[in-house]
This record gives structure tokens, C-alpha cells and sequence, in this order.
């Protein structure tokens, strides 16, 4: 059965490693942050100049002079820090953040991202994840593996691109994919999802090695 | 030296027509309420805009896109204002798309006499159209140029009297590094102190970005989307 | 996460011949007197040295240089230091000579993902030599590339668990911008505070850059030159 | 009679206008924050990362950690701020810097200076002059007229250049010299100096049109 947006959440949360700076994107990556385990300490940055993401806030501690990327309010943990954007970005753009995790219409087998235009649709901008995509060490993409029945695993790209050759991992509702030299190769399927499933699923290369296991979620 | 003016008016004395200006705030967070309120009430049209986002309808910088009063924005992402979206289809509006790392170091280089510099971003997209592209280290780069600004509008915190400027949590965000690159910098302040109640070390603006200060008034602070936390 | 070292030879553990080190510090101020001395004690050899002085004789990089354990050094002015030039005219040591301001902004780059960057400082003079020359709105400048460091060595006022950092006056200096360009950042503090006690708006340094910190002991802080008023 | 130091540098005093932002680099430059009158604001900058350098210390106030460009031990004016060096010089390079006095060996009729390397004798380096006198909107040279009564005030340079093109006014012992595209220009000379004595002293072209003041020390 294919995953809910908090069970791909639930599974990206295992990629992330004790001491990690991570950056979440807008989406399914924000809700990320609800299924680190508690003794995993990570810190996450807002790429609008904060270091350390805390909760939401309650009622009456909303600030408006605080918030995340996505703007919605939030708090900060002890031991945040706070910069302008210059700085933030030169954080990213210098390869400090271990570990980003986005959202994306479209990945190609070679690792490009299509994640912010839709021609005819509105312009809203690229924000950040340009620079993202085109520094992170290690780039997660949280995404749905298909659109009205449209692969969005491709093999080419058929939107404009945010960047090219960045994605390693991907985590869609059916499957967890790792991004080769050679294709897509297939590292797990959701609970209850067939291999065969998954490749007509896939219009770019599928590398299909040995048995398959189930995603955990825990 | 006399940097403390009167009132909004007197801080935005000077803007004019077909002028650039860079305004500070990301969303609706930490944006010069007063500067863009007092110009919005003036007849200055053909203004490029320099601000990482347009406003929303009826607040920030769509109060001026409402009264086309902005013929181009240089931003990098535009998604909450349906009026800007109308007058870009119309073709009344031109729109100049960076990705925000790439906007906020443009502006940094400005302010710090850097003219060109070379950044991964965009490489492979179409923000690389027209820009020179060159490999250092294995890893493609585009060339991108620095930005300044007739005017620079940002809103800190607290202020003291020789224009040191504090932000506060993520209300800095454009602010401190927009202050570097206008030709005359307008800080807008919660708090105006005198020159030195703020700690030294701790300054994020120091004095010499900043020609006009004045302490703004009556704060709406509007937030976008209102999120708390659920039990 | 735990970034906090028992002692100063925990903190350099790893650093290896023919590495390349940034040691903050401008003069004598602000300098990481304990990994220095601890260095010294130490038989690593071939180091290249970034750092905007050499030291004196006797005190900061000088310890390095007496030992010959430095055998290049990227600064821009070291004129303090009788032992260097010595070493520099027998051939032994070879220094790169950048303005001040290069410098920095080298190492700031390093830290920012910015391989390459144009400014106007050495063009005319032997400092432009090899380098590429671009004119931008009228003026010349050279294309100047990005300084990283295996080890960033920095020198902080105050220290939390988590790596901020604040620096006290001008013992800033090279230190901030350093933390950023260090494969490893090392940090050695006056103060080292839980996390949470520092206040967030007034870090210099977010802990994202420092890998190791510990509380420095017995600080000489020696002044090069000291200047009293005349009454 | 040719001026001392410190009357170079009460001259020089006189060009700082009220509320501008001055680096002062190290010798007669430093001399120069003596002169300025009371009622003219001036704030100083340090290379080293700070706006707003105060007098000396007393003794019990000298601060290691409190130091100017030339390494001496000195206070902080109220309303200062401190930076790091990247951000000292992004100050400089980006011209907000509105005046930088600095000291010379030699400058040339087209505004080259050369302040930094005597071949043979031992190298220092350049600190941050270069990045000074490419970058500042106004540039003033303290400086000899003559060095063992060869001109240092010439057509071309001889020594190691520090920049080129960038000198606009030149105050030695014997003159004040603004840099033309024509040559030097004489504004005024030393008191009891005569034309012909700085003519005989200046090697590059000199300009002297009409009746040349002498210098008013005040």
C-alpha cells in the first residue's frame, strides 16, 4: 500500500544521523522533524538565518519575527543561532549542511530535479532551492513516485530544471531509490507494493537487484 | 552628522522615478512597514524593486505593486500575491527570478565592491541564460554580478543614533545585508537609543551602511501562516 | 552530537604533515595561544600556514616557524618576525604575499562555496601577476580563488556546547571568517558555556562551522605594542 | 621651513569633513586624529575590525584584546562596532569608506603609489594598503617631499607599486599637491617655502598657476 506523506516522512527520518545539520524543505520534508528519534540530536537550519528549529510555537508564544522558510511560525532550541541571508546561504553554498531534504515534481536517472515551475502555471520563484540542490552534501528528494498515473522518475526531466546531477536518494510513497551512475537503483518498496508495481511506475532506468525488502517504519 | 530624521517622509526624501531600490524583509517578516506604507502614499512610479519576495495583496511591497508603482522586481520567489501574478501576464510587470542564495550574495557583493563572482547555482537551468559559465574544481559555476541600489529600505530592531542597527531573530534575514548596498541606506527601527547603549559586539549593521534612521511607528508585524503547535 | 574535547592535544589530534592550517589572529591578538604552543610541542612538519601575520619570535606562529615546522606561509604582513625573514632568504620557507582585504575575502569564499570572486585591490602592481584581469564599470580588477584549510584553528571570547562562538572587540579579527573555511574548525574559548546561555541574535560564529571545542588555560594575551595616553 | 610630522599631519587634519568615516593608516596618518577640531564628528575605522577608535588607553584600561592596524593598544569611542576582517574590508573594498590618509615612498604624477616593498630590504608586506587605495572614494598621502634630496614625487615609480591611479592629494613637508590628469597641481606650500624650492624638489610635472598660499596650520 503506498505511503501516506507522514509514513515518507517517517522513512526519510531514518536517513538522518546523530549531529546532523539538516535543511528541510516546504512540504513532507518539514514534517520530517516529527519522527527523529529523540536520541538522534539534530539541527535544523531555516535558510532564512536560523540554526536550531524548535516547535511550533503555542498561542501565546508566537512571534512574528520568527520563522521558518515556508513562513509559519516557529520556536528555536538552545544553542540556535541566527544570521541574515547572506550568511545562511553562504552556509549552504559552502557545503556546511549535511543533509537537504526537498520536494520535487520530477527526478531523471541522472540525478536532475524539476521542483519549481510549472509552465502555464503560476510563477512563484525558485527561493532557495537552487542553491540547495546545487550545494547540500547529500540531497533527499520526498516526492509522490507518480501523477495521475505519469511516472515522475524519469529518465529526462520535461520541466525546468532547479538543478542537474544532485538528487542521491529518493523517497516516494511507493519506493526508496538511490540515484547511480547507472539508473535508479531500487533500494525498497512499501509495505505491501511489488517490485513489478514499482517498474511500471518508473519511466527512467530501474536497476531491480536480489530481493527487494520492505521499507521499515518505525 | 546628524543621521536621525524626523519622520518616514524625511527618510524617504529623494526616491524618485525609475529608481532601484532594495527593501529588506523575507515574507511578510521583518519588511520596513513604515518606509513601504509612506511610499505608497506618493505618486513615485517605474521603481525596480529589489526584495526577495513581492508582498502579499493588500500588505508589504503589493501596497506599491496595487498602485503600479513598481515596473520590476528582482526577487526569488513571488508565489503570495495574486496582483503581481495579473500584471506580469499583462506584461506590466517585469520579473527577474534569482535563487535566493544567489540574490542575497549579489547583494553582499555590492555592498562589498566585488563586481562578479561565480556560484554552482543555477547551473543547467534557465537562471544560467546568457551568464558565463566556467569549471573551477570539477564543478560547473555560473558567473553572476553584483547589485546595488539608489535606495536601501530595511527595519531592524534597535537602532542607536550613529546607525548601528540590531535585528531581531529572523526579521534579519535581507535586512543586515541589504543595508551594505544602497547608495543612501533608510533603517527603520522598533527601538532608536543613543550611540552607545548597544553592545559593540554585537552590532549586526554597523553605522557607516546607514544615512537615515527614524524609530517607525505602529507595527502591524502580519503573519503568514499562523502555526501552532498541536497537543 | 558532542564537540567539546577534553584538552588542547585532543583538539589537534589528526593535523599531519604537509597539511594546510588557518590560524586566526591578527598581530598577537586573538590568536589560539593553546593549540600553538601544543603544536610546537609536537614533530609535524611541512606546514602551510594561513594566517594574516607570521608572529614574533618567540610568541604566536613564531613557535612554529623557530621549530621549522612551517615551511610556507599565505599572509600579508609579516614584519615582526627576524627568524622569517631569515628562513625566507635562505629558501627554507616560502610565503605568498596577498592584501589584507584579499585575504580575508579569500577565505570567506573557501567557506561560502564561492570559488572565484573579482576585486580591485593589486591590480598594477606584482600581485597581479598571473592572475586574470577583468574590467568591470570602468574599473580593473583580478579574479582571486577561494582558501580552504584542512584545520581552522580560531581563538574565541566565549563558547557554547553546540560550537558558537563570540569574539571579544578586535580579537575578532581573522577568526570569524576562518571558522568558516575549516575542513575541521577547532576552537579554542576563555568561556565555555552550556548550550542556550549565549544570546542567539549575537553569535559570530554559528556552531555549523566548529567541529572541536575546549577551554583554553593560561592566556599571556601579549600586547605588541603598548600605547598609553599621554596626559 | 619644512613642516614636522605632526604639523603633516595638522594640515592633513584639515581636509576631514564632519561626519565622515576615516581610516588612518600607521605613522604621521595616526598623528592626524590629534588634529581634528572638537566640533567636527569623526569616526574612525580600523582594518582590524572596528568603527569608532577611541584615544589610547590609560594604563590600567589597555586591552589585549583591543588593538588598532598598527597593533597598539587603544579604546572605543561610544557607538562603536566591531567586525571580523571579511567584513572590515568588504567595508573598504565596497567605498564607504569616505577618506583613507596613508603613508607613501613614492607617488607618481598619475596617482600611483608605492608605500609597501624596498627590493633589498626586508619584506613585510602589504597588510591592507593595497586593498585601501583601490577602494576608497578619497585618498591622501602623507609623506617627504624629498628622501636624501632625491624628489619622491615623480613621473613614474620606482618601487614596488601599491596601486595604481588612486592618489588624489599628496601633503608633504614642503607642499599640498593634488594628483590632475595633468600633473601634479600646487595648492600651497609649507610656511617660508618657496615655489622654487618645491619646483626643485618635485621630479614629476608640477602645475603652479597663479599665486600659491602657504598653508595655514590651525
Amino acid at each position: 500500500m503506498a505511503l501516506d506523506k507522514n509514513q515518507i516522512a517517517q522513512r526519510i527520518a531514518q536517513e538522518i544521523n546523530d549531529g546532523n545539520y539538516v535543511n528541510l524543505g516546504i512540504g513532507i520534508p518539514t514534517l520530517v522533524a516529527n519522527y527523529i528519534p529523540s536520541n538522534v540530536n539534530v539541527i535544523l537550519q531555516s535558510e532564512n538565518g536560523l540554526l536550531g528549529i524548535g516547535p511550533f510555537p503555542t498561542d501565546e508564544n508566537v512571534d512574528a519575527d520568527l520563522i521558518n522558510a515556508g513562513k509559519q511560525t516557529i520556536t528555536y532550541v538552545k544553542g540556535a543561532a541566527f544570521f541574515d541571508s547572506s550568511r545562511s546561504f553562504a552556509m549552504i553554498r559552502g557545503g556546511h549542511v549535511d543533509l537537504t531534504i526537498l520536494g520535487a515534481f520530477e527526478v531523471s536517472e541522472k540525478g536532475d530535479i524539476a521542483s519549481w515551475k510549472v509552465p502555464g502555471k503560476m510563477v512563484k520563484g525558485m527561493g532557495g532551492a537552487m542553491d540547495l540542490v546545487s550545494s547540500a552534501k547529500n540531497i533527499i528528494v520526498a516526492m509522490q513516485h507518480t501523477n495521475k498515473g505519469q511516472s515522475k522518475i524519469l529518465k529526462e526531466c520535461t520541466l525546468p530544471l532547479t538543478g542537474v546531477n544532485c538528487v542521491k536518494k529518493i523517497v516516494t510513497d511507493i519506493a526508496v531509490l538511490e540515484v547511480t551512475a547507472n539508473g535508479f537503483k531500487l533500494l525498497e518498496r512499501a509495505p505491501g507494493v511489488s517490485v513489478e508495481e514499482i517498474i511500471n511506475s518508473t519511466e527512467g532506468k530501474l536497476i531491480v537487484e536480489g530481493e527487494i525488502p520492505e521499507m521499515k517504519l518505525y | 552628522m546628524n543621521k536621525v530624521v524626523k519622520n518616514v517622509y524625511e527618510a524617504i526624501d529623494g526616491i524618485a522615478n525609475n529608481m532601484t531600490l532594495m527593501v529588506g524583509g523575507f515574507g511578510l517578516c521583518g519588511i520596513p512597514e513604515n518606509s513601504i506604507l509612506a511610499l505608497s502614499k506618493t505618486e513615485i512610479k517605474g521603481l525596480t524593486c529589489i526584495s526577495n519576495n513581492a508582498g502579499v495583496d493588500d500588505f508589504g511591497l503589493g501596497l506599491l505593486l496595487k498602485n503600479k508603482q513598481i515596473s520590476k522586481m528582482i526577487s526569488s520567489y513571488v508565489g503570495e500575491n495574486v496582483e503581481f501574478e495579473r500584471q506580469l501576464l499583462s506584461g506590466e510587470l517585469e520579473v527577474e527570478l534569482n535563487p535566493q542564495g544567489t540574490l542575497a550574495e549579489r547583494i553582499r557583493a555590492g555592498g562589498a565592491g566585488i563586481p562578479a563572482f561565480f556560484v554552482p547555482a543555477g547551473y543547467g537551468t534557465e537562471v544560467a541564460e546568457g551568464k558565463e559559465v566556467r569549471e573551477f574544481d570539477g564543478k560547473m559555476h555560473l558567473m553572476e554580478t553584483a547589485l546595488k541600489a539608489d535606495f536601501a529600505i530595511v527595519k531592524a530592531w534597535k537602532g542607536d543614533t550613529n546607525g548601528n542597527l540590531i535585528y531581531k531573530y529572523t526579521a534579519n534575514n535581507f535586512n543586515e545585508v541589504m543595508a551594505t548596498a544602497g547608495k543612501i541606506t533608510i533603517a527603520e527601527v522598533e527601538e532608536l537609543v543613543p550611540a552607545g547603549e548597544l553592545d559593540p559586539n554585537c552590532i549586526h549593521t554597523p553605522g557607516i551602511y546607514v544615512q537615515r534612521i527614524f524609530k517607525g511607528e505602529n507595527y502591524e508585524k502580519r503573519i503568514e501562516q499562523r502555526t501552532i503547535k498541536t497537543q
